[in-house]
Formats: C-alpha cells, structure tokens, sequence
C-alpha cells in the first residue's frame, strides 16, 4: 500500500497549510495527554475494530479531522517504540468518550486488538489542524475510502449541525469494509453513497460522474481522504468548477507534536522542508487553482 | 525519625542539574510542554542546529523495528537565525538550563555555528553532535577520527564560555579513543551514544523502509550497545558522561549510572510515552529512597568488579 | 500447466549449496540432529574451533535483553585433533556442506589452526572468525585493523585447498574496509556479522549479567545493524556475502538477500525454536512460488534504490 | 537470588557428572521436539503456576530430574529469545501429559502466565541427565526447597514403586511457597516433613537434626534442589556418614541440547571447562568423598 501510493503521489499538486487565523483557519486547542481507560473495543466487520476511550480532556476540546496518537506498548513495556496515529472518528463531549475506528493491517493495529475494557491506554490529543467549514457553506462533498472515511465522519455531523447539506462517498473494496456509511445517516447527511471495487461501482468513471452531478448544482468544498483516485478527482474538479479542496494525509509519526520531524519530506535541492503532518496538517488545502477561503 | 529524601542532584562540570533526566537531541521541543511539566527534568536539550537552513530527508523518515526504531529525518534545520528569534525564545519559558546541539558538514560549519551562538543569553551548554557526515571525507563521520574530533571541539570551546559536551557516534572501533580526543579538545563532559546505524528493507516494495537507505537505530534494541560504550567511555577519560541510548525505565537509568554516566537523556521512549522522563523521575527518587541511597551520586559508577557468579548455581530457592 | 517448484540453490565460489539457509557457529552442533533433520540445511557450521584446548568463561555466560541475548562463553574448544577426533565424525552423519569455524589470538594461531585441518576429509570450507581479540594488540580485535585481517586470510587461503569465508566483526568504523582486506587477501565470501559488544547490569547486585564485564550481543535487536553492514559490505566486494545477525523469519531472510546476501545464517532464533531453520527453508519455497520468482539467485542485491515515499502520502485506503 | 548463591556456591565442593555407564548412570532416551498443547494452567499458590502440557513423545521418555525447554515467544514473535529450563514435576505416560510447576520470577515467566489451555507451546525434551536409584537402594532423603522441589517429586513416585522408603523434606520461605508436599503422598513418600521460614523450622538447626535422626537409621542416598543451605547439610551429613549426594544444579541455558556451552562456566588457569549443566547434568553427584555408586 505503502508503495503503491509512493509512486502515485510523486506527481500530485502542491498542498498548503489550512490558513493560520480568519475564519478559513481550523480551530486548534492546547493536547492533552492522559490514561484513557477502554470502554468498548471489538470487530465490526472483517480486519475493522471500533475503539471507544473514556478521554474527557480529547472529547472536550476535539474537532473534525483531528487526530490522537495510541500508545500499543502496555503496561510497563518499552515496545513497540512508535505509538499509532488514529483519526478520532467521533466524540461524546458530555460523555467525554472518543471513538476511534481501525483497520488491522500490522503489527501495531494487530496488537491494539489485544486491550480489553478497563484497559488504559496512554493517549495524546486531540493532535493537528482538522477541517474547516466555511462560514458561508451550503453544501460540502465528503470523499473517504476505506479507513480514511474515519476523518471526516464527525466532520459531516458538525456540517448537518450547522444546517449544511451534506453529501458523502463511500469507497471500499468490497461490502465488509465499507466504514462510516452508518455514522454519515446518523450524522444527518442528505445522500450516502456507498460504492465498492466489487462491482465496479467505485471506479472512476460512475464516481467522477456523481461528483460532476453534484458540482453542477453548486458545492462549496470537497473533503477527501483515503485515496490517491478519490483526491486526483476531486482536484480536477476543482480545476474545472474552482470548488475548494480539503484533503487529509498521513505519515508515519513518532510525536505527533511537531518536534521529532518524522512526518515531514525534505526535498533534496530545497532548504526548506515540507510541513510538519501532525502539527500543520493533517488536513491541507490544495494550491494554487482552489484557495480555501 | 525521618530520612530526607534522595539527593538526585549531579554535575558536569560547571553545570548544576536538579536531577539526571534529560531529553536526547531530537526527541524533544517546546511543543512537549503542552503535555507534560518540563519544570521536572534535569535539563533540555535542543534538536541539533546548523548554521545554515537545510530541509533533511525524504520521507518515509520513520521505521519501526525489534524494540527499536530507524529515523531518516537528517537534521532539518531552520539555521542560527531563525532558531535564536523564534525556538530559543520558547525553551526560555522553563528554567531547566538549556543544552543546545550543534552541527555541521565541515570543521568550518562547527566553529561557524558555535561562533553565531556564543555569548547568546539562555544557552547553558553546548552539546556538540559529532555523528554527522563529513563532507570534506568523503562522509566518513566528523566522530569517527580523533584528530578530526579533537579540533572541532577546540574550536568549539574556544569560541563560547558555558560547558561544551561532546556527543559522540558508537559507529566506530574505539569509541574510547574518540572520547580522549574530545577531552584532550577540551570537552566538560561527553554524552554517549548517538544512533548505530541500521537499515531496513521491505520484501514487498524491495525498497528501503526508510527515505535513505541507511537510517538511525535507536530504541530499547540498542541498550546493551549503548551501555557497553558509555562504561568504555568512562573508563577513558576523567571527565563526566552522559548516557544515552535505549533508556525507557528507572532499571535502564541505574545500568547507565552504574556503569559510570553521571546523567542519562532519554530519546525513543519519549515517543513510546511522552511523560517517560517525569516517570523516571519519580521513579528515581523512590527507588533511592527504597535501597536507602542517600544520593544519586552514590550510584556512578559503582559497578562491582568479577562476574555475578562463579561457578554453576544450586537450584533456585522458591 | 504446473510451473517447476522455485530454485533454492545459490553458490558460494566453488561451493554449491542447496539452499541459502545455514546455521551461524556457536548456535548448531550435531546434537540439534536429534530433534531436527539436518539433512535440509544449506550448509552446518561449527562452533569456533581453536588449535589449543581453551575453557571459556566464567557464569553466567547467558543474559537476556529486549529482544535479543548476550553471550559471555568465550569459545572454549577442545582443541584441533579432539575436533577431528570426536567432534568431525558426528558431523560427517549428515550431507549438507561442513564449513568450519576457526580462530586464533594471535596471527600465527589462526595459521596453526588452518593447517592443522588443511585437508581433512569431510570439511567443505573455513570460515574465518576474525572477531577474537588480538594478544598481540592489546586485546583489540583481530578483525578490526584491514592489515591484520589481510595477513590472516591471506596465510589461511596459502595453507588450505577448500573455500576460505572470512566472518566479519561489526564493531568497527569502517566494515567496507575490512570487507576489501578479506577479498584482497584471498576470500570466496564474506560472512556479515559476528555479535555486536554489548553490556548489561543487574542493578541489585550492581554486577555485569554476564560473567565477562562485555558480552556478544545478538538476536532480531541486532538486525537493523547486521543488514546495514551485509549492504555495506556487498557493495564494498565483488565475491559473495553470507548475511547473519537477528535472521528468525523468512521476511528476514527476503531482507538480506536484497541487501545483497547469497546466503544466510541463523543463530540465536535456533535457540528461540529449534527448528526455526526448517521453519525458514520451507517458508521460503512458498514463498518464492507465491510471488512468482523462479530463482532465489533472482533476489540477491536485487534493492530498488530510491526511498520508499517520495513526497507526503495521502491518508491510506482501508 | 542469582546474587546470593553465587558468592556462596564459590566454595561448594567439586561436582561430579554422574556415570556414563552401569547400574549408577541414569537413563537417557533421545530428546523430541514438539508444540505441545496446554491441557491445564492456573495458579495454585501466589506466584506459583501449574502447567499440563500434552507432550506425549515427552512422558513416553522421561525419568525423574529431567526438564523440558520451553519456548516462551508465542505464535511467530521472535522474542524472548531464550526459551526456558522447566524441571519435569510429574507424567502421566499413557495419557501422554507432562507437568510443570513454576514461580513467575522475571519476564519470562510472566509470560509464561499468559498462555491458555489449547494454546501450543513449542517444547523441547526430556533433556539432561537425571536422578539414579541405586539398585540396592531401601530408603532415600529428598532435601528440596521452593521450586527446587519440583525436580524431586517424580523421583519420589518412582522410588515409592519400588518399594524403597522416601523421607521428603520440604522447605519454603512461607508456607504458600511449600511446592511438592502433596505430590510426596501422592507419590507414597512415608514421611513429608514441611518446613518454612516465618516459624523458624526451617533453620539449620531443626533441619540438620531431622537429617541426622533420618542418617543415622541408614539411608542410601541423599537428593537435594533448590537450595545451597540444604546441599550444605547434605554434604556435611555425607562427609559424616558416607551417604551419597545427588544434587540439581540450574544454570542459565539456551540450547539444552549441549551445543551452545551456554550452561557451563570455565575457570580461567583452566583448559577445559566445566561440565555442560544441560547434558552433563542437571543431576551432578559430590565428589570425592561419596561417590553414587
Ligand atoms: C493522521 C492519521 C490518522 C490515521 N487514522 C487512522 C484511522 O482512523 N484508522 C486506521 O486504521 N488507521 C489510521 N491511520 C493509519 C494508522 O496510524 C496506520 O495504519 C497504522 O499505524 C499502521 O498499522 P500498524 O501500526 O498495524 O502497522 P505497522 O506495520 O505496525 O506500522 C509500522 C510503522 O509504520 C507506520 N505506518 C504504517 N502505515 C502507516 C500509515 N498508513 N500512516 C501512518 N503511519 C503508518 C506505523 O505508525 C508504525 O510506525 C492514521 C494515520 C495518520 C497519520
Ligand atoms: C534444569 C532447570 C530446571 C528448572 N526447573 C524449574 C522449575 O521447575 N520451576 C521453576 O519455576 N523454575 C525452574 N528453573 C528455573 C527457571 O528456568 C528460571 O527460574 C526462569 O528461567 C527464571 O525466571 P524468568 O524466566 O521469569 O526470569 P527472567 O528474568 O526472564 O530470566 C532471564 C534469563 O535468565 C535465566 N535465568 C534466570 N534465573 C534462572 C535460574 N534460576 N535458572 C536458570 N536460568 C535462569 C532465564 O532462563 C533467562 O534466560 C529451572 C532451571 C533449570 C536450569
Ligand atoms: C527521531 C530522532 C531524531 C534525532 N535527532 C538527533 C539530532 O538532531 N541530534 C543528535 O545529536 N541526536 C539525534 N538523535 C539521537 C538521539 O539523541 C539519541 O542519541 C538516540 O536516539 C539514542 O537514544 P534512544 O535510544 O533513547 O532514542 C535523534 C534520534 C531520533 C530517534
Ligand atoms: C551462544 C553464541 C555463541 C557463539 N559462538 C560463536 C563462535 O564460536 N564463533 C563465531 O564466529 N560466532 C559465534 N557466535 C555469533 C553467531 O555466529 C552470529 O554471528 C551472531 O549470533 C549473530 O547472529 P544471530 O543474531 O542470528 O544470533 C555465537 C553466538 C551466540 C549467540
Ligand atoms: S510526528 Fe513528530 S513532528 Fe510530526
Ligand atoms: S544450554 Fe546450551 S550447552 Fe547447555
């Protein structure tokens, strides 16, 4: 996975830090680091667990997009050395949970899996710069694939909250992982559209035309995450309807804080390195045919 | 009657530290502070800083291994400039005296960035990372010749006026003849070790795990390493040590101390847990408080000599 | 149509193995046939052999680390002729390829040694460990300094008619270099690496776990180390490398090949699950079948260059 | 624990193997590797475990004072990379099951803990050489504290088969830590004595009396684990009275097997090393003055 989207990404468009202050800017509070206890972990479908963490400083202060970093070591053990980035897919802010929803893929989701409820887990958050919802949007295009559909489910809720009409994708490869189709219609969105590689039903061709459809008719921003084909997409149709893009990526963190430098690509040639992905993204807009604001 | 509690107080050389713990050079930044209390370590210790602007390694810079972790991240930095008007200002919010790293390509770029930060206010040290490649050599490392060593850190020393420290790569055959060099250059104390330095492939891409082929290996994998060169070292010189390398419980920081460190950083294992450094902390002073160690002191270096058994061993008691 | 099984078979020089996986010395002897069929082995390579009877070290000879293990035994032998006498004939019960282990503490030992087995029935190769320290160099390795690694190959290769290995040391600054003494001095492979130094303490007893203050330091810890070093040395020679340090799974091996091994070692994980060998060769025809690769020969040195990731990745697909 | 006995064990008396031939040698069949499953584990007195194994090619072979390595990485993890020396408490032949008994000490045997019935353990046995019965033997002492008496109870069964007397002596520091007892009257030992720390019976004093009265109404051989006080007074009697020594010793191991030369120590002057604790022993007999046979 790690390969195929290396070389698809050499030739995407340049990526821009989300505005740092207006209203165009993501709302940013002080992390927290705490032993969140577990109250609820299992599968929910083949590979996928959902993880919910009483963690009442993160559910406080948490916006969409936004992420925590887990530690997998438990208890007094020193390894694994590298805690995991996860979205936080949704939040209770009375409560004070957060919901996290993970696809075991190595060795750190595989050991995850092994915490039970009263487990603490060491968790830091809420991390990064999330989505930001334009003032005056009416209605917003959510594109998530897979697991990636996990950062933008909350952000679909605050949207429909707000009166904003929203109308999401959802990619998978087959039926069994298609995350998030669920909290969408919870969340109030006014279509969920679920599409599978199975039926080809998520290729190019039927999505680009249902993206097209809702561009016609007027949309004030597409978010996507979790694949190269949705993002190629959605920047075309931005370059066509001048529709602003969010996206959110990943790197392989070790802080998650902005101080060990892990996250960010160094061009050779350049002096200046790329931006952080934990501190100044996750989420970035992309430049320079669509501004955010 | 009650005993006061544990003296964790130590020094290298003219600097006064309240307690051992330190972070290791590119395991921290003021961003921690948001997390846990950085008024509770022993010191900081800045990332390394070049003269100049440099913009490190392409991604992935991360890597995890066995108990370990590779980074490839190569010493982004934003230059002297940028890191008094803007980084130094941060740290300055903590009173922990600030140690900060320095590097460079060429002997020149040490005594370049050493004279831009001299005499800068909020500077308590300097720590000097020798483990950077040495463009004039081809890329050998800059730590990897005493001669080399030598003259960087004389330069060093006689540019600024706090505490240099001398840190320096285990990568080498005698790590012991690299810390005499930096003490014959006039080193106030030398911290041991920086990365090995690993490698790792995957079978499927059949790249590099890591944006450069070869990346650094640190982590609990490489305590024994780490601890092995900083008991060389201090077997070596007469100036203090400072151990580095794998360190992620108090039991870690006791070998370390034993084996003659006067003071320990911490690296990989602020990533595992960011509060480990204040977890050792506490740790430390009850531990003291439990063997009934009046003072940190105490424990440097204070390996018994001859192996920890003699001949072979009746059955266990239960 | 059924395409043929995969080709496990690679050469060392003159030596033709069935398959890349051996045992590394120190961690085999003829005893692992009563729970294992050796018969499926690459090759068997014995423990170190000395020309004189040596007793080894004090306990405990045997420390556990974070994912790895220490070892203080120091190579006792028996010495050449109870090698041939007792020791030979146990091995000769199976056909896989006998590569002896030989050492020495000084030049002329290692010299003493090769020509006492020059010509023995039953031995396939020697493999040359360089890594004891050298008496007559203030205990510094032998394996450390190119000149002396050069002599020592050099006067082995002259006194024996079989493939001479030479087994390198990772402990030092340059194992390009002692890689290119070997070659020049005559070797049809190198073997990468021997332990790392490492130490550990027992901070109750404030004793070294092992019997000797430093001890070998192998195991998965190692492997990011031993990889960089069989990559090094690969590109440094044109004749074959043997890549071993931390090999316990077929992922492993994939790595080393890449790296540019033609065949590898498996110690410490023989200890782990003492049919992790078997476990290996049958995991790497699979393998090799699944993937579509006719020949393991195929993987050798076969690294992509570049990084893994060139720029920031978009958030990955479930 | 490793502190203590080795300053102590620095002047204990040489050590001998025990024969490789006749009447005096112990029986020893081939070892077999094999992933045996858990039939049993729990906990049975606090820190101490019990553990079935169905190891079937095991208790087929096993004589008392052998053991088994147990591998203690589980699935396909790599590490701890050592396995662990488990004395064989007691087989069931036919039913193909051997039992272990442990106290959890370290990192290891934490682990150990954490399998589950029906979970396999890779294990390697019966190794070493155990204890022998001397043929003409009609009653034996058995001298074993803690855990160290695991590797007598067997014997126990064996020399009670045979009709010879067993006076099992078993000491703790604390009476939770009395591991064996009721293996002994199992086994048809005619006296189990029980001894512990916290009331001071198991001093020197009470203990040396117990096996003097035992001594001087004739015994064939004294056995003794798991403790350099008791070996001292075993030897001490045997000194006084000729009564031949057969004793356990531990090493840290990691073949079992003999060819790593991990379990031996080699005295520096010396040119050959000790004996192998894996395959010389772990059953060693005291030397000179009470031979075994
Ligand atoms: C901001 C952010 C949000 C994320 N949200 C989610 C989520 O909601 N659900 C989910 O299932 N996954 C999410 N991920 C990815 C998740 O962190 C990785 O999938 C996971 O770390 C890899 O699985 P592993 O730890 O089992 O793999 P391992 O093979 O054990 O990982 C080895 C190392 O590589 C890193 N790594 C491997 N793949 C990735 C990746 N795609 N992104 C970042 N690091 C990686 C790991 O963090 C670790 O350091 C997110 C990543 C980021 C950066
Ligand atoms: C022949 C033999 C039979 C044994 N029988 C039993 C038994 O029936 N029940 C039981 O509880 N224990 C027994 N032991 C001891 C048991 O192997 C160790 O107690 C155990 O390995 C140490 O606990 P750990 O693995 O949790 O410690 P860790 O701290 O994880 O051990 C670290 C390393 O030191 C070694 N080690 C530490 N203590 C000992 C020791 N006393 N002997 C050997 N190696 C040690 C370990 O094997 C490991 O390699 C036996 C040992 C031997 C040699
Ligand atoms: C991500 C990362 C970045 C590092 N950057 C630096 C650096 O800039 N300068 C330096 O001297 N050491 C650097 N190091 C090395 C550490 O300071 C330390 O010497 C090493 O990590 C060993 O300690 P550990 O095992 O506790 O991590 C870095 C280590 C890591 C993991
Ligand atoms: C117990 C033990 C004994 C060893 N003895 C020797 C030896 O006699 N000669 C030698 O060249 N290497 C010896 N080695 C080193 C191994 O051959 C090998 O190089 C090292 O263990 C790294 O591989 P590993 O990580 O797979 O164990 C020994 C290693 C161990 C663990
Ligand atoms: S993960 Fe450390 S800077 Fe981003
Ligand atoms: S444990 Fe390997 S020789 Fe005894």
């Amino acid at each position: 996975m790690v390969g195929a989207s290396a070389g698809a990404t050499g030739s995407l468009p340049r990526l821009a830090r989300l505005p740092e202050t207006g209203p165009s800017a993501p709302r940013v509070a002080p992390p927290a680091l705490l032993e969140a206890a577990v109250v609820t972990h299992g599968l929910i479908a083949p590979e996928y667990w959902r993880l919910v963490l009483d963690a009442p400083a993160i559910a406080r202060t948490v916006e969409p997009g936004q992420f925590a970093m887990l530690t997998v070591a438990r208890g007094e053990e020193s390894w694994p050395v590298l805690p995991r980035p996860m979205a936080i897919y949704g939040w209770d802010r009375a409560g004070g949970r957060i919901e996290i929803v993970y696809r075991v893929v190595g060795e750190g989701t595989r050991r995850l899996t092994r915490w039970s409820c009263g487990d603490r887990i060491v968790t830091v958050g809420p991390l990064g710069r999330g989505f930001v919802l334009l003032p005056a949007a009416q209605r917003i295009v959510l594109l998530g694939r897979g697991i990636g559909t996990c950062s933008l489910t909350a952000l679909a809720g605050v949207a429909a909250a707000r009166g904003i009409a929203v109308h999401a994708l959802v990619s998978a490869r087959h039926s069994d992982a298609l995350v998030g189709g669920e909290a969408y219609r919870a969340a109030g969105a006014v279509e969920v559209r679920e599409v599978v590689d199975t039926d080809g039903s998520s290729g190019v061709g039927p999505v680009g035309a249902w993206l097209a459809e809702n561009c016609r008719t007027g949309v004030d921003q597409i978010y996507a995450c979790g694949s190269d084909r949705l993002l190629r997409l959605a920047l075309e149709m931005a370059r066509a309807t001048g529709t602003g893009v969010q996206v959110s990526l990943e790197a392989h963190m070790a802080c998650g804080l902005g101080f060990c430098h892990g996250c960010a690509t160094g061009h050779p040639g350049l002096v200046e390195e790329s931006p952080l992905v934990c501190r100044d993204g996750p989420v970035f807009r992309h430049l320079p045919s669509a501004p955010v604001a | 009657m009650s005993t006061p509690p544990p003296d964790l107080s130590i020094e290298l050389g003219s600097l006064a530290l309240r307690n051992p713990i330190m972070p290791a050079s590119g395991c921290f930044g003021p961003e921690l502070g948001d997390v846990v209390d950085l008024e509770r370590l022993g010191a900081m210790v800045t990332k390394t800083v070049f003269a100049e602007p440099r913009s490190g390694n392409p991604a992935h810079r991360l890597a995890e291994t066995y108990a370990g972790m590779l980074n490839s991240v190569g010493i982004p930095s934003r230059g002297a400039e940028a890191f008094i008007a803007e980084l130094l200002p941060r740290y300055r919010t903590w009173s922990p005296p600030l140690i900060v790293s320095i590097g460079g390509l060429t002997i020149a770029a040490y005594l370049e960035i050493a004279a831009r930060l001299a005499g800068v206010a909020g500077i308590a040290a300097f720590e000097v990372n020798v483990s950077c490649p040495n463009l004039e050599a081809g890329g050998l490392e800059i730590g990897a010749v005493p001669e080399v060593v030598e003259a960087v850190v004389r330069g060093v020393v006689e540019r600024v006026d706090v505490p240099v420290i001398v840190k320096l790569t285990p990568n080498v055959t005698s790590i012991a003849a690299i810390a005499r060099a930096a003490e014959a250059g006039g080193a106030t104390a030398i911290t041991a070790v920086n990365a090995l330095m690993g490698m790792a492939i995957d079978g499927r891409t059949r790249r590099t795990r890591t944006g450069t082929p070869t990346a650094g290996f640190t982590g609990p994998a490489i305590k024994p390493v780490a601890l092995r060169c900083v008991w060389q070292v201090a077997q070596a010189v007469a100036i203090p040590v400072i151990g580095v390398g794998g360190i992620a419980t108090v039991d870690d920081v006791l070998e370390f101390l034993l084996a003659g460190a006067s003071a320990v950083q911490v690296g990989s294992a602020t990533f595992t847990r960011p509060d480990t450094m204040l977890r050792i902390v506490t740790a430390l002073e009850t531990r003291l408080a439990d063997d009934g160690v009046a003072s940190v002191r105490d424990l440097i270096g204070a390996l018994e000599p001859g192996p920890s058994a003699h001949d072979l061993m009746p059955a266990q008691a239960g």
